[in-house]
C-alpha cells in the first residue's frame, strides 16, 4: 500500500477514531500540532496518547478533552514549566479523569525502537533503583539467560496511528527527516497506520545523503503538505523554534477559560492553512 | 573583586567540575548553563551530549528546550533518540551526567515525579524524563540545585532516580557499576558523598556563607567534613563569559513571536 | 581518551594481542584489508574472529594460522564459491583446528547492536524452526513478560578489538562512514578498543549531513590513513570493488602452497603502502 | 518463436511471480537476476531490499555480492544492516522473501549449512546468512534453484532455515504467523504447497518438460496438481530484457584488475 496525498482533514478523518492509541511524535523539533489542531476540531475523543514529551501539542488535547489515558516519559513546558492542563487533568479530573502511564525517556525510546523491529517487549537496562516499577505494571523485570543479569523490560509500542511532521516528501511519497530526528522514524514504523505532514513536497531530494533519515512511500499511510505545520515547535532549514509563544503559552494554559478561548479562536475557528504565516513570522 | 550572584557562584562551581575530556549529558536548566560555561571557559574539548540526540553540541546560545535548532546546527553529529538512549548512554560512553532535582535526599537519589503520593499527588512534576537512566549509566553524577529546606529533604516523596540508595553499598545492590552523584553543587556550598556511609557531607562553602547559612536550608543533619574548604570565587574571565551567555540567550529567545 | 593517529603497525602493535577477541567488519564494503594483512605480518595467534560474512579476509586470517574461533554467519566469496582455506580448516583441521560458533546474520546484527547498547544479550524474533539452535549453545529462548512469545536470545558481541575502514576522518580524529555502513558503528561502539583505517584524513568534513553516520573521536582508539586500505572490497567515492580479484582468489585459496606463496608474497613481504596503487587501479 | 535455455525460463518464471507493489527481499545470485528483471519488465515499481541496507535499489548491472556499490548509489535510502534486519525484515515490513538453496525438502525446508554431520560435514557450505529470519519474518517466500536429486531429497541434512516444517500445521506451531514458502520456481516446472498437506506439488510445467523429466530429478515423490498447467515461454521482450542485464553485468565484473 503506498502512501496517498490527502488534506489534513481527509488524513484524520481516514486514519484517526475514537478509541485510537495514537503517538504524536517530534523531540522539540518538528512536532506536528496542526495535526494535533485537526484532532482537536475534528472532535476526537478516548484517544490514548503516546508521547516522549506531551508538552504543548498534548496539553491541547487533554485539555480539549480528547484524551483518556496518557503514556508518556516528561511532561512539562520545557524551560517555561508545568503543562497546566495535563496537571489539572491529573490533579483535578479536569475536564475528566486521565489515566497515565509512566516511564523513563529510555524505556519509550526502547519501546519505540522495538515497536519498529516487531518485538512485544523491549529489553534494557534501567529503572535500577527507581520507584517506577511500583506504580507502573508494565514495567517488569527479567534475566539475561546467559549472564543472569537482570534487565528491565517494557511492552513495546505500538500505536493504531503515529503522526509527525518532516521537511520533505517527494512527489512518490517517500519521506526526509533532518536534523533532530527524534523517534519519528521508529514510531511510524511502529504503527499500524501514519499520517506525516510536511514542509513541503519536492520533485525529487536531490544529492541527498544515502544514509539520510528516511521513509519509503510503502511505509506511510498519509502524506499532507502543511507548511508550518510544526509551529511553534520548529523545522531545521524552514523556520525556527518560537520560543516566545511556548512562553506566552503559560497563561493561555493556566486559566480554563483562557484555555478554552484560544482554541475556539485558534483551532476550532482555524485551520492548516493558518501555519503558513506563523512559519514566516519565524524564518530560520 | 568582583560581585556575583549566589546563582552565578553556583553555576560557576559546577562548571569548574567538569573536565576538559568529559563527556557530558546535559540536563536543561541549571545544568545547561555550567556545561556551557565550562565548554567556554577551561574545558574548550568537553564534549556535551544532549538527550535529543545531540552529540559535542557548541550552542552559542543556551537552549530553551533540549532539542533546540542551534543544538543540532553546532554538533558534531544528531542521532535518533533510540541510539542516543541505547548506545551512547546505556552503553556507557558518558563520563558525566548533570542533573537538577525537585527533591533530594542525603544519598542523592532525586525526586522529580510527585509532591505527595503519587496516585494522588499534591504537585504533579514533569517526571523522569532521562534521569533514572541518567542516574545509572554515567560514570559519575553531579547534581546542581538551589539549596532549600523544601527541596533538600529527610526522605523524598517518590524516587525518581537512584544515588546512594540507602547509603553504604547500597548503589550497587542494584546491580548498578558506576559511581552515582559524586558531587552536589548548591548555591551555598559543594557537598561530596562520604567514602563509606555515602551521605553528602560539606566539603568547600561559598565565600560569605556560614555553616549556619547551610544547616538551615537543608532538611536532613548536615555533616561537615574535617576540613572544609573555602570555594574560589568566580574570575572575572567566568562571570563575563557567564553573563555574556545569558545576555545572548535572552536575546534570542525574546526575538520572535 | 581521545583517538590517537598512528601508522598500521603501530595500531596493531598496540591494540591487538594473542588470544584477543576480534570483529573486522564492513559489509562487502569498506572491509578493512590493510589491517587484516598486518595481523598476519605480525603473527598475531589464538584470536576469536568475530564477522557476519567471514569472506577473504578471513580466509587469508584463518589460513596464515591466526585464529582460534570463528564467529560468523555466512562464510562464502559472495558471488564466487566457497573460501577453501575456512572450508579446508574446518574439514581438514589445517593448518590446525578451528572452533566455529555459527549464527544467521539477523542474530550478530542484533548482538553487534547489544554489544553497542551495552547489553550483555540481543534478544529477537529469530531462529523459529531453525536447527541452528541444536549445535549452538549460545542461542536460547525466553518468554516475553507480558505477551509469553518465545524470543531467541544471543550473548551480545563486545569485542575485545574491533577493526573498520572508513572513507574519512577529520583532524580532531572524528570519523565519518557513507554508503553501505553495515554493522561498523555498533562494532566499534561494542569493543574496547577500535583501530580504524581510512581512505583519508580531511580539514573537516566540510557540510555533511547532520545525521551522517559518524564516530567522534573520544570514541574510537586509534587512527590510521591507508589509502586503499579496504581493497578488494571498495570505499565508496573512492575505488570499486575489485569483483575479478575476488574470483582471482578462487584458485589461489584452493591450493595450500598457492595460498601460502601469495601471503608470503603480498603480505609478508607487503605493507599498507602497496594499497594505494590498487585503489588507483579501481578507481571509481 | 524465440530460444531460450532452462535457466531463462526459470528465472522469467520467478520474475513473474513478482507483483509491482511487492516489497522483495533479494538474496544472491538466481533471485537477484529473477528480481531485478521484473523490475525492469512487469513491475517497475518493485521495491528490492537487498540485506546489506539498500532499500528500493535499482542497479542497472547485477551486484556480485549483495553489497556492492551500484546498489547502494542506486536505493533510495541505504540503512545500517542491524537496522535492517531490525525493524525492515523482523518488523515484518518486506512482503516476500527470495530465496534459493543447496537442499531443498518437500516442505520447502532449506539446507545451506552443512552436507552431512554438522560437527563432521562432508560439505561445509556458506552457512544460514539472512535466510533463517527471511524464511520467517517475509510474508511470503518464494524459492527458485534448478532442479536435481541432489538438491531436491526427501531430508535435508540440516535445517538452515523453515519452511513448512513438517507440513500441515506445524509451520505455525513455532509461532511463526506469515505464509512461507508459497512458490518453488525451477529449471522444469513450478511447484506450489498443498492447500492441506504444504507438500510442494507441481502446478505448472515449463514447455517441452515432461513429467517424467520432473520426477527424475526429484529427490521425493513428486505430486501433481489435478490441473496442470504449461508455463507461459518467456517472451522476447523479456528475454531481451534478462539478456541484456546478464551482458552489463558480464561486462562490468570483468572491467577489472
Amino acid at each position: 500500500m503506498v502512501a496517498r496525498f490527502m488534506t489534513l482533514k481527509e488524513a484524520v478523518a481516514s486514519c484517526v477514531k475514537d478509541g485510537d492509541t495514537i503517538a504524536m511524535e517530534g523531540f522539540t523539533h518538528l512536532i506536528p500540532h496542526a495535526a494535533g489542531n485537526e484532532i482537536i476540531r475534528q472532535g476526537i475523543k478516548d484517544l490514548t496518547l503516546i508521547r516522549m514529551t506531551p508538552d504543548m501539542i498534548y496539553d491541547q488535547l487533554i485539555g480539549a478533552g480528547c484524551a483518556k489515558k496518557l503514556v508518556f516519559s516528561w511532561g512539562g513546558n520545557p524551560g517555561v514549566g508545568s503543562l497546566h492542563r495535563l496537571r489539572e487533568a491529573i490533579q483535578d479530573h479536569w475536564p475528566h479523569k486521565l489515566e497515565i502511564e509512566e516511564h523513563s525517556h529510555a524505556a519509550m525510546a526502547n519501546a519505540y525502537d522495538a515497536g519498529a523491529a516487531g518485538l512485544p517487549c523491549a529489553v534494557f537496562k534501567g529503572y535500577r533503583g527507581a520507584e517506577l516499577p511500583r506504580v507502573n505494571k508494565n514495567i517488569k523485570f527479567i534475566e539475561c539467560p546467559f549472564t543472569g543479569e537482570r534487565l528491565a523490560a517494557v511492552p513495546s509500542i505500538r500505536p493504531d496511528v503515529t503522526v509527525v511532521h518532516a521537511q520533505k516528501a517527494n512527489k512518490k511519497g517517500d519521506i526526509l527527516f533532518e536534523g533532530i530526528v527524534g523517534v519519528q522514524k521508529e514510531a511510524v514504523l511502529a504503527a499500524q497506520k501514519s499520517i506525516i505532514t510536511v514542509e513541503e513536497i519536492v520533485d525529487d531530494f536531490g544529492d541527498v545523503s544515502p544514509n539520510a533519515v528516511m521513509l519509503p512511500n510503502w511505509a506511510v499511510t498519509a502524506i499532507v503538505e502543511v507548511p508550518g505545520g510544526a509551529h511553534p515547535s520548529y523545522a531545521q532549514g524552514y523556520y525556527k523554534r518560537d520560543n516566545a509563544f511556548y512562553k506566552a503559552w503559560d497563561p493561555i494554559a493556566r486559566d480554563r477559560e483562557a484555555f478554552k478561548a484560544w482554541i475556539e479562536e485558534h483551532v476550532m475557528n482555524g485551520g492548516p492553512e493558518d501555519f503558513a504565516a506563523k512559519r514566516d513570522a519565524n524564518k530560520a | 573583586m568582583v560581585d556575583y550572584s549566589p546563582t552565578e557562584m553556583m553555576t560557576v562551581s559546577a562548571a569548574r567540575a567538569l573536565k576538559n575530556d568529559d563527556v557530558c549529558f546535559v540536563g536543561i536548566g541549571m545544568p545547561s548553563a555550567a556545561c556551557n560555561l565550562a565548554r567556554l571557559t577551561h574545558a574548550p574539548e568537553l564534549t556535551l551530549i544532549y538527550e535529543s540526540g545531540t552529540i559535542g553540541t557548541k550552542p552559542d546560545v543556551l537552549p530553551l528546550s533540549i532539542g533546540d535548532g542551534e543544538l543540532c546546527e553546532t554538533a558534531m553529529n544528531t542521532v535518533a533518540v533510540p541510539e542516543m538512549f541505547r548506545y551512547w548512554l546505556q552503553g556507557g560512553k558518558i563520563s558525566v551526567g548533570f542533573l537538577g532535582a525537585a527533591q533530594l535526599d542525603k544519598y542523592g537519589n532525586i525526586n522529580t515525579t510527585v509532591i505527595g503520593d503519587y496516585d494522588n499527588p499534591k504537585v504533579r512534576l514533569p517526571g523522569g524524563g532521562g534521569a533514572p537512566e541518567i542516574a545509572t549509566s554515567c560514570g559519575e553524577v553531579f547534581i546542581v540545585m538551589k539549596q532549600s529546606k523544601r527541596g533538600f529533604v529527610e526522605k523524598i516523596d517518590f524516587v525518581t532516580s537512584l544515588g546512594h540508595g540507602t547509603g553504604g553499598e547500597d548503589r550497587a545492590s542494584y546491580g548498578v557499576e558506576t559511581k552515582g552523584p559524586s558531587r552536589l553543587i548548591t548555591d551555598l556550598c559543594i557537598m561530596e558523598p562520604h567514602p563509606m556511609g555515602k551521605q553528602f557531607i560539606v566539603t568547600s562553602i561559598h565565600p560569605g556563607v556560614t555553616r549556619e547559612d547551610i544547616i538551615e536550608n537543608t532538611g536532613w543533619d548536615v555533616e561537615f567534613a574535617d576540613e572544609v574548604a573555602q570555594t574560589p570565587i568566580p574570575n572575572e574571565n567566568e562571570l563575563s563569559v557567564l553573563r555574556a551567555l545569558h545576555a545572548r540567550t535572552a536575546k534570542a529567545h525574546e526575538g520572535q513571536q
